[in-house]
Order: C-alpha cells, then sequence, then structure tokens
C-alpha cells in the first residue's frame, strides 16, 4: 500500500539519520577521543620514528673522525645531484699520497629523502637522522658541509 | 531582582526624569541600535567560535585554542583579518547590486530582532502579528542573496542564487505550517501570547504527537533556510565554490558570514519561542515548588538557553549529514515536509478544538 | 517601543555595515592589478557572460510557491480564531486544504515538481 | 589459451603478421596498412576476445616508431602485444578508439607526446602539453632548454 | 532533454571546475557544459601536474627511478615501487627471498588500507559531510605511523629495491599491525552507521554514474571502478606476484554499476586487506629481506611488462631496455588515467552534485594520471 510505504520510508530515513547523529554525538560527549597533537607545545615528548628520513648527516666519533673515503658512491647513487663530494689528497706520513675529501656538499634543497646514498654507502659514513624542522629564511643556508672542519677518516675505514 | 527588564525599567525612568520626551525617544533609539548592533557582533563572533568548537569536538580535534581561553578570541581575531582584507568588486560586476545585496541581507536579519522577546517584559516591540511579522520578513533575505548571485557576473554565484531561491520559498512553507499549527493551539500571533499560554508548559511537552511533529519540520525547515548543512546547496563547496558569496571578499564577505548565523539565532529563537516557551521557565502543572524553583533562574538565561540548544542541534546535523542534492532537497520539501505538515495541521486543529492538548 | 522600532532596527543594520566597510577601506591600501578584476572561474579565465539565458528548473517552483503562500497567508487568520469557532472551523479548513491539495496533486501529476 | 596456440591461431588469422620471440606474452608485429581490420577481428575472434586494451603506448627507435598494444581478454585471460611500425617522418596510423574506447585517452597521449597522428580519431588534441606547445616531448631527439635540468 | 544531451547549443552555460577546486582534489581541470543544471558534456584538461615522469626515467638507473614513482599515485606509493621492483627483478631473473615477499605483500595491504581511508573521508566531504574525513584520517594515521616506524618515511617510502626490501622491519612492527587491525575492527561499524547507512548518502549515490559492464571493458576501467561493474580485474587475482597465491582472499565484485557500488566495492576491498594482513603477519618466515644484487643494475635486452594492483586498479609498467643501465623508454599505464577516460560517458545528463559524487567514486589522484 502507498500509504504505508510512504511511512515506512520515512521511518527508515528518521532511523538512519539519528544513527548518524549518534555517531557524532558520542565524539562529541566523549572528549578523550581527541586524537590532536600539540606540535610546537609537545616538542619535549615527541617521540620520533629512529628510521625518520630527515636529512643526510655524517656522524663524526669524539675524535672528530668519519668513516668517508670520498669514494662517490653516494654521489652516483643520488638521483638528484644532491650530493656533490670534492676531494683532495692528503700527504701521508710515509710520503704516499691518499685520497680524503676536503667537502662533502649536502643540498638539502634538491633532496627527496630516498635514502639510495645511504644503501649504496660501504662504508656507512653517511646516514639519515630523524631531524625535520628544516625551515630556514634562505635557501643557500640548505646547501650543507656534511664534514666537520679538520675531520679526518677513521683509522681502519678503507 | 537583577533582570533585562529592571535595567530597561531604569534607564527608562532616569531618562524621563531628566529629560523631555523626544529627547528620551532619541536617547531610546540609540541605545536600541547600539545594543541591536552589540548583539549582533558577540553572537556572530560567539556562534562562529562555538561552532568551530562543536565541529572540531565531533571530528577528535581540539578546534581553536589558540587566542585566548579555549580560543575564545579566534573569532575576534579573523574579523579583524578579514577588516584588512581589500573587498573586491569584479570588473563585470553590476557595481550598485553588489555592493546592496550585504546591506539587504544584514537589514533583514535586523529588522527580524523586533518581535523577539530576550526576556520577560524585554521586546523591542511587541507587534500583535509577531509571527506573521517574522516569517515574511525573514522571507526577504532571499533578495539579498539572489541580488549578490546575479550581480557578481559569476556562473557558480548565479547557479547558487538560483538554488537558495528555489530553496528558501520551498522550504518557506513547511515552516509557516509548523508555526501556525501552533498559532492554532494559542489562538494568537503575539508572540508575547504565546510565550504566556506555555506558563503552565511547553508546547512541545503540552501538544502531544501534532507538535513533536510540527517541531521536527520546523527545525528541518529553518535549516534549510539558512542554507545550512544539509541544505547549503547555494554554497556548496565541493560544487560550485562558493556559491552565492563567490565573488565577495573582505567586509562584505564577512556580513554574509555574519548574518547566516544571526539567521540561525533568529529562527532558533522562534522556534524556542513557540516550542519551548521563549523566556518561560519549565513548569510542570501543579508542582508549585518545582515551578518556584525554576523561576529563580533569570528569565534571559531561559531564553538564551532554549536558543543555543536549538542552534546545536542545528550544527549537530551540519557535522553529521552529507549533502543532499538539489532535486532530492526540492522533493523532500514537495513530497514529505508539505503533505506531512499540511496533515499534521489538520490533526493539530483536532486536538485544539477538543482541547486534548494539556 | 512602536513602529518606530523598525526604523531604528534598519538604521543600525546599515550602520553596521557601512561601519565595517569603511572601516576596512580606510584601513586597507589595495593594489592595482588587471587580473584582480576577473571573475573566478578555478583560475581559468570565464567563457562567455553568466547573464544570457538558461535553462531554469527553478521557475515553476517559485510559481507554485507563490500559490501556495498566498493560501498560507489566508490560514493565519483562520489560524488565530480555531478554538473560538470550534468544528466549524475544521470542516471550512478540511474544505480549504482539499482545493489546495488538488492543486497539489495535478501539478504533481502534471510533473511540475519534478526537477528538470 | 596457452602461448603456443594462441601462436597459431594468431598465424591462421594475420597471414602477414610476423612474432617476437622471448616475453611472456606472444608479441606479434601486423603492417601499418593492415591494422585496423585485424584490430577489428581481435576483438571479435571469439576464440580470442580480446576485448581489454590495458595499454597503449609508443616507442621512439629512432629510426621509427613502434606502436605497442598490449590486449588482454576478460573472458579468457590471455594476453598478446601487438605491435605496428610507423614512419617517423610521417606517423600516421588508424585509430581504434571506436574498437576499444579507452584508446581515445591512449592515442591523445601518445599524438601529444608523441606526434602520432591517429587518422578518424574524434577529438585528437594535446591533453596534457599546453595547447600552443611546439614539439613532442618524449621523441628522443627533443630538447628543452628551459624546462629540461640536466644534473 | 535526453536527446538534447551531448550537442551544446546557444544558451548553454560553460563552467570550468579546477584546477582550482574543491572537488577535484588536485589539479585536474575539467570544462562542463550545462544545460540548467543539468550536465551536457564533461571535458577533462590534464597537465597542470605533468613533470615527465616517463622521461625522467629515461635518464635514471634502475636502483634511482623507482623513487621517482613514489610521486606518481602518491597515496600507493608503496604499490608503485613494488610495480617497479617487481619488473627489474622480472628483467635481472633474480628470485627474492621469502621474507621480503611477504613484507611486500603486507606493506601493499597496508597501502591500500590507507589510500581507501583517504578515499573514503575525501569521497564523503565531496557530498559535503567533513566529519567522516577526520574519522578517516585516525585510522590512517596509525597505519602511516607504523610505516614511518619501518620504512622511514609517511608518504613516499621508497622502500622497495630490486631485490627485496631496504631494511628489515621494525622489531615492533608485528605488534603495532595487530593493534591496528584491533583499532579497526573496532571502528568499521561507526563507518557504516555514519555514511554507507546514512539516507541522505545513498540517495545520492545509488543510480547515479551508472556504467555498464561492457563500456567498463571497453572504457579499460580497472580496479574498483572495473569490479563495482561486475568486471573481475583484480590483478592479485589474475596474475598473482609475490605471495599473493599463498593468501586466501575474495576479490569483491558488485553488479550495480553506480557510485554506490564502487563505493561498497572499497569498503569492503578495506576488510579484504585486513584478512590478507591477519594471515600474513604471523607467519613472516626469517631470512634475509634483500636478494643480492650488483651494484649497478644493467637489464638484459629486451622488454618487460609488470601488472600489480594498487588502490586505484592495474598499474602496469612498461620498460624497454637496451642492455644499459637505464631504460631506453619506460612506460606507466596508470589506472587513474583509463578510469578518468569514462567520466564523460558517465555523468551525462545528471546534475552538478552528481559529477562530484560520480567523480569520488572514480577515486582520481591527478599525479597519476598526468605523470
Amino acid at each position: 500500500m502507498f500509504l504505508k510505504e510512504y511511512i515506512n520510508d520515512v521511518l527508515k530515513a528518521a532511523k538512519s539519520l539519528l544513527t548518524g547523529m549518534k555517531v557524532t554525538g558520542y565524539y562529541f560527549t566523549h572528549r578523550k577521543e581527541i586524537i590532536t597533537e600539540q606540535y610546537p607545545d609537545n616538542r619535549a615528548t615527541l617521540q620520533l620514528a629512529e628510521r625518520f628520513r630527515g636529512e643526510v648527516v655524517m656522524p663524526h666519533d669524539e675524535n672528530n673522525q668519519h668513516a668517508c673515503t670520498g669514494c662517490s658512491a653516494c654521489e652516483i647513487a643520488c638521483p638528484n645531484g644532491t650530493i656533490k663530494i670534492i676531494n683532495k689528497f692528503d700527504i701521508q706520513p710515509d710520503g704516499k699520497k691518499k685520497k680524503a675529501i676536503d667537502t662533502f656538499v649536502y643540498h638539502l634543497e634538491l633532496c627527496t629523502m630516498c635514502g639510495l646514498c645511504v644503501e649504496a654507502c660501504p662504508t656507512s659514513a653517511i646516514k639519515m637522522a630523524n631531524t625535520f624542522e628544516h625551515s630556514v629564511f634562505n635557501r643557500n643556508q640548505l646547501t650543507k658541509r656534511l664534514n666537520q672542519p679538520g675531520s679526518k677518516i677513521r683509522e681502519g675505514v678503507e | 531582582m537583577f533582570s533585562l527588564e529592571g535595567i530597561t525599567k531604569a534607564i527608562d525612568t532616569w531618562l524621563n526624569a531628566h529629560f523631555n520626551s523626544t529627547v528620551v525617544l532619541l536617547a531610546e533609539c540609540v541605545l536600541v541600535g547600539v545594543a541591536a548592533i552589540a548583539l549582533f557582533a558577540v553572537l556572530g563572533l560567539g556562534l562562529v567560535w562555538m561552532e568551530r568548537k562543536v565541529a572540531a569536538v565531533m571530528q577528535i580535534r581540539l578546534g581553536p585554542n589558540r587566542l585566548g581561553p579555549k580560543g575564545i578570541f579566534q573569532t575576534s581575531a579573523d574579523t579583524l583579518k578579514l577588516i584588512m582584507k581589500e573587498g573586491l568588486t569584479p570588473d563585470g560586476a553590476d557595481k550598485f547590486l553588489f555592493n546592496l545585496a550585504p546591506f539587504i541581507v544584514m537589514i533583514v536579519a535586523m529588522l527580524v530582532l523586533a518581535p523577539i522577546s530576550f526576556a520577560k517584559n524585554f521586546q523591542i516591540w511587541d507587534i500583535n502579528i509577531g509571527v506573521l511579522y517574522v516569517s515574511a520578513v525573514s522571507s526577504l533575505s532571499v533578495i539579498g542573496i539572489l541580488m549578490a548571485g546575479w550581480s557578481s557576473n559569476n556562473k557558480y554565484s548565479l547557479l547558487g542564487a538560483m538554488r537558495s531561491g528555489a530553496q528558501i520559498v520551498s522550504y518557506e512553507l513547511s515552516a509557516g505550517l509548523a508555526i501556525i499549527s501552533i498559532v492554532v493551539l494559542t489562538g494568537s500571533l503575539s508572540i508575547n501570547d504565546i510565550i504566556q499560554s506555555q506558563q503552565n508548559g511547553w508546547w512541545i511537552f503540552k501538544g502531544h504527537i501534532p507538535a513533536i511533529i510540527s517541531f521536527i519540520i520546523f527545525i528541518i525547515a529553518v535549516t534549510a533556510e539558512t542554507n545550512r548543512a544539509p541544505f547549503d546547496l547555494a554554497e556548496a563547496e565541493s560544487e560550485l565554490t562558493a556559491g552565492f558569496h563567490t565573488e565577495y571578499s573582505g567586509m562584505k564577505f564577512a556580513l554574509f558570514f555574519l548574518a547566516e548565523y544571526i539567521n540561525i539565532f533568529i529562527v532558533c529563537s522562534i522556534g524556542a519561542t513557540l516550542f519551548f516557551g521563549g523566556w518561560m521557565p519549565l513548569h510542570i502543572g501543579n508542582w508549585e515548588a518545582f515551578n518556584h524553583i525554576m523561576d529563580f533562574i533569570p528569565s534571559s538565561i531561559w531564553f538564551f538557553g532554549k536558543t543555543i540548544f536549538l542552534i546545536f542541534l542545528i550544527m549537530w546535523f551540519r557535522w553529521t549529514f552529507p549533502r543532499l542534492r538539489v532535486d532530492q532537497l526540492l522533493n523532500l520539501e514537495w513530497k514529505y515536509l508539505l503533505p506531512i505538515s499540511l496533515f499534521n495541521l489538520l490533526l493539530m486543529t483536532v486536538v485544539a478544538i477538543m482541547g486534548w492538548h494539556f | 517601543m512602536g513602529a518606530i522600532s523598525l526604523i531604528v532596527l534598519a538604521c543600525a543594520g546599515i550602520a553596521f555595515s557601512a561601519g565595517g566597510i569603511i572601516v576596512a577601506k580606510l584601513l586597507v591600501r589595495g593594489s592595482t592589478n588587471p587580473q584582480k578584476g576577473q571573475a573566478y572561474e578555478c583560475g581559468i579565465p570565464s567563457e562567455g557572460t553568466p547573464w544570457n539565458q538558461f535553462n531554469v528548473g527553478y521557475y515553476l517552483f517559485a510559481l507554485i510557491f507563490l500559490i501556495f503562500d498566498v493560501e498560507l497567508v489566508f490560514m493565519y487568520p483562520w489560524a488565530v480564531v480555531v478554538k473560538k469557532v470550534g468544528m466549524m472551523a475544521l470542516v471550512e479548513i478540511i474544505i480549504f486544504l482539499f482545493i489546495l491539495f488538488m492543486g497539489f496533486l495535478y501539478a504533481h501529476k502534471k510533473g511540475a515538481l519534478k526537477w528538470m | 589459451m596457452t602461448n603456443e596456440e594462441l601462436k597459431s591461431t594468431l598465424g591462421e588469422l594475420i597471414p602477414s603478421a610476423t612474432f617476437e620471440e622471448g616475453g611472456e606474452w606472444v608479441n606479434l608485429y601486423v603492417p601499418l596498412e593492415e591494422w585496423k581490420p585485424v584490430a577489428l577481428q581481435l576483438r571479435n575472434h571469439p576464440s580470442l576476445q580480446l576485448d581489454y586494451l590495458f595499454c597503449l603506448t609508443c616507442v621512439d627507435w629512432k629510426t621509427h616508431f613502434t606502436i605497442v598494444y598490449h590486449l588482454s581478454s576478460t573472458a579468457v585471460r590471455h594476453n598478446i602485444v601487438v605491435k605496428v611500425k610507423v614512419d617517423r617522418n610521417n606517423p600516421t596510423i588508424e585509430t581504434v578508439s571506436d574498437i576499444w574506447r579507452t584508446a581515445e585517452f591512449h592515442e591523445r597521449e601518445v599524438y601529444d607526446l608523441f606526434g602520432v597522428t591517429f587518422l578518424h580519431h574524434p577529438d585528437l588534441r594535446r591533453l596534457i602539453m599546453p595547447d600552443d606547445w611546439k614539439g613532442w616531448p618524449l621523441r628522443k631527439d627533443y630538447e628543452d632548454p628551459v624546462n629540461m635540468i640536466k644534473l | 532533454m535526453i536527446e538534447e544531451v551531448g550537442t551544446t547549443t546557444e544558451g548553454d552555460l560553460v563552467i570550468n571546475v579546477g584546477p582550482q577546486h574543491p572537488a577535484t582534489h588536485g589539479v585536474l581541470h575539467l570544462v562542463i557544459t550545462l544545460n540548467g543544471e543539468t550536465i551536457k558534456k564533461v571535458e577533462p584538461h590534464l597537465g597542470y601536474i605533468h613533470r615527465s615522469i616517463e622521461k625522467m626515467c629515461e635518464s635514471l638507473t634502475y636502483r634511482q627511478f623507482i623513487y621517482v614513482t613514489s610521486r606518481m599515485d602518491y597515496l600507493s606509493a608503496h604499490i608503485n615501487n613494488h610495480a617497479c621492483a617487481l619488473c627489474v627483478e622480472k628483467g635481472l631473473q633474480v628470485e627474492v627471498p621469502q621474507r621480503a615477499q611477504y613484507i611486500r605483500v603486507i606493506m601493499d595491504e597496508l597501502t591500500r588500507i590507507a589510500s581507501h581511508e583517504l578515499w573514503w573521508g575525501a569521497m564523503a566531504m565531496d557530498l559535503g559531510a567533513f566529519t567522516p574525513f577526520f574519522h578517516a584520517f585516525r585510522e590512517r594515521e596509525t597505519i602511516n605511523t607504523i610505516m614511518e616506524e619501518t620504512c622511514g618515511a609517511r608518504l613516499t617510502m621508497n622502500y622497495m629495491v630490486p631485490g627485496g626490501v631496504m631494511f628489515d622491519l621494525h622489531p615492533d612492527f608485528q605488534k603495532k599491525v595487530k593493534a591496528f587491525i584491533q583499532q579497526y575492527t573496532s571502528k568499521i561499524n561507526e563507518y557504516d552507521e555514519l555514511v554507507t547507512g546514512n539516507i541522505i548518502f545513498q540517495n545520492r549515490m545509488k543510480g547515479i554514474g551508472y556504467v555498464t559492464k561492457e563500456d567498463a571493458i571497453s572504457y579499460g576501467c580497472t580496479g574498483p571502478v572495473a569490479r563495482g561493474s561486475g568486471v573481475a580485474s583484480d590483478i592479485r587475482k589474475i596474475a598473482p606476484y609475490d605471495v599473493y597465491d599463498k593468501v586466501e582472499f575474495d576479490e569483491v565484485l558488485e553488479t550495480g554499476g553506480d557510485s554506490f557500488a564502487r563505493y561498497l566495492v572499497r569498503v569492503k576491498e578495506m576488510q579484504q586487506s585486513i584478512r590478507i594482513i591477519e594471515q600474513l603477519i604471523d607467519n613472516i618466515p626469517e631470512g634475509d629481506f634483500q636478494a643480492k644484487t650488483k651494484a649497478v643494475l644493467k637489464l638484459p635486452k629486451g622488454e618487460f611488462y609488470q601488472r600489480v594492483e594498487t588502490a586505484r586498479g592495474e598499474l602496469g609498467v612498461y620498460i624497454i631496455s637496451e642492455g644499459g643501465t637505464t631504460p631506453y623508454r619506460i612506460k606507466f599505464r596508470s589506472p587513474g588515467f583509463s578510469n578518468l577516460s569514462i567520466l564523460d560517458h558517465m555523468v551525462r545528463g545528471h546534475k552538478i552534485g552528481d559529477l562530484v559524487a560520480a567523480m569520488g567514486t572514480l577515486d582520481l589522484v591527478i599525479p597519476d594520471i598526468d605523470r
């Protein structure tokens, strides 16, 4: 019957709308469900994933030594030309010349954080750090020198 | 007792004691105007903040929380931003109508305030055809919207304005019928009389099922009339970017935005007046003690509390439901709401004549 | 306050809107740029004018609304006196609504309420 | 059908086709002038039913282009690859957009990026590049000094 | 009315939707011809985010080009990378260790859920309901956090390398995935209550954007769009890769052909993904996560085609190698591209609001179409 169907339609519609309102009503009355992160305020407690790829860094040990041999594997592996290695030749005590890095240039502004350079590095000299607040006012500041001034290659790394 | 009525009385006596009648009238006019503007500003800022908070919590977010306690000054900052924006007029627009439209919308919103009773004996003008006046004047705002949409020289605006034209006039009918069904019970069009008739209980409780159906129809219809989601087709942002106010910027946009919230307040206050007794405290039949306790709560709090509850209801709708399509919207009105409300009116008439209501 | 309140409220409305717009005008120094005046159409220059004839299905709804709204206005005075008149009012309104409803059904049958 | 069966069926159907070895699917070259009728047959042949064109592309071999059609059957689940050699200086080929509607967009893309003209295509315009773009970007000899960055 | 559809006459309204429009989720530009509010024609204009990835890949080595494909369909970046890695492995004929295969499949399915979650929220938002968007993001963020912990990034992971995966799983991975499954199953009812069962939503979706089975095949529709019309097109079933032939799951098929059918396919697909993950998560075998490959990869001369099922449908990677370290020509057959071509056919004669609803169910990702 037409009238019965009509009333049924109205009731069904009303029921479906009320179930929807029940869900939002539940969240309105349950504030503990809120999942907002108060980002700049919670810096102290912020848990960042250890593996998060934020930028390429070169770890130096306490003697200001790193493990980069200047083999340019990372430079070749990089799809964007982010890394530029400038080599120099150190005169060793025994008079032999040895290749070493002069400057490890890293263009953060070109980097897509793909991690291929870290994969390619044979001596694990570079790694991805989980820092992420990179914004600066001048773009030039994003071009970084990764090896610290006066740093040397660690003994025994070939 | 401290009440809005007392304050107005005091001001009136003080003015009459010190000045002659013309000056008193002028001064009172200025006072009323300033009070109305202040009410608008406070309502606009408060309701926008409320909307954002309600939306946020339903969406498991925090919402504005930076400026002031609980972000209460966020909307003031937003207004300041809008004032600092340049008000653009598109090249091809009909400049006169384009600039006139926000004024129309605003004036209409102002005019509807006149018969609303904010508290006991606190009313700008107790018109004896109060509810008729409200429904007549509030439907004028569609002219402002049509003007805005047509004069913008923008296709989205035009479509949005056309939609809202059809929508507002359609839902006007069921809103009117819902109002009439209460008028049948009270036998008066004056808002004051309607409130007085709810001395021993609100109509939503006294009027049996027909009153509840009326209320549901009323709340649906006014949601549609104020262009609120799920009936916000005039400004459906995923279809028409911003609908009729696409081309408006800066303060002119702010006026439309404000008018939307003022209109919500007005229709909700009408709803509160008709179905929940306006400023009338919650009275239950002959429970004298209970009624007496309820009387201690100031009438303005009753009024604003009920109105804000209804506003919350409308916000709840908005943050739950998807939007209707334009033909479904008109179907809902013409196939469902209108026949039901006509039938409901007859039912209500029977209830009123037989005296079945409490 | 009486009818003067309407004038006061209208003036308040004008003052409020004009005040906001004038303050904004005074504060803001706009820049000129020929592209600023273009109508917004998602970043693409608008093609043609919206002010030409196009098919609006809203027209019929406006007409039907007009009929219903006039009838609605007649019902206000009726509603006020229902309780006093009693049963007779019910009979009258049933006849009235019946005619109205027939018109509505006719429009519905003719497809006027179907969206084009 | 297995690849062997497909090969024999196709060999009977299109005598002028040459097969290419290797690859997981049957690869065949079809002469340019026969392509349109062959395409129709491929879709309509009762034991082939290749109704699903899942990839259409072009390869610039510097001497010529090959248009590559990857076809599949939604009913019997076998795939073949059809290649058509096109002249590089004046690349034209019949459209298949009336046989597989999806080709309409794919052909526009190939036209846009390689400059292959598809005859009788309903709406052959640039799809991705701006309408006033000069040159065909995916050709091997394409040079754009402004937008191409050499690292 | 219907006869007029498709022809442009005087007095029609031509409206641009996009490239800067809230409904197009990116920079898709549609030129719509309207009669009143009825759509006569929809014409997509592409290319606003065209980066010529195919040309770029011609100058990148086989290890390098994989990362670029994350930028195509960024919502199923993982599955794109998977396709490329599989295609390179096919050329190199490398056997991928079991552990890596399991990890890849679990990651794929997590990506699929995340992608569908985003679609679900965005779809509801297209129809004007904002709340589901945030609710969907709650689950999606959980997945992203799991991803971040293991892969090191939230969206463009570049976790796949030819021969396996880049690193081993994070120790907490299994525990967190199980917690996610629990969270997901406890919230799935709300999804239905909030959106699927809603009468307004159903009225907006049912009977809109109807696509017949024949049309779906002819227009080359893939993924949930094809399956909504009853075309079995799941590559995971047709040509299983990695461990998909070892897990039990159903290919979700709906025969409705309208927007609601496509909606249901995606919602049910999320549950199938959960089912796959549940089967694999406890059985990840021990062993290598990466096969030994040379530092510089060289594919033999030949052509390699690999199909995978991304969240949007069939992605084909077509590599033509001349024997060098870089591909001679590479073609990505993107699912969105074929799905977009049916849009015009789908929405003719509907309203503007239906365009938004129908477009939402296509689940378009614009960089995937433009490449």
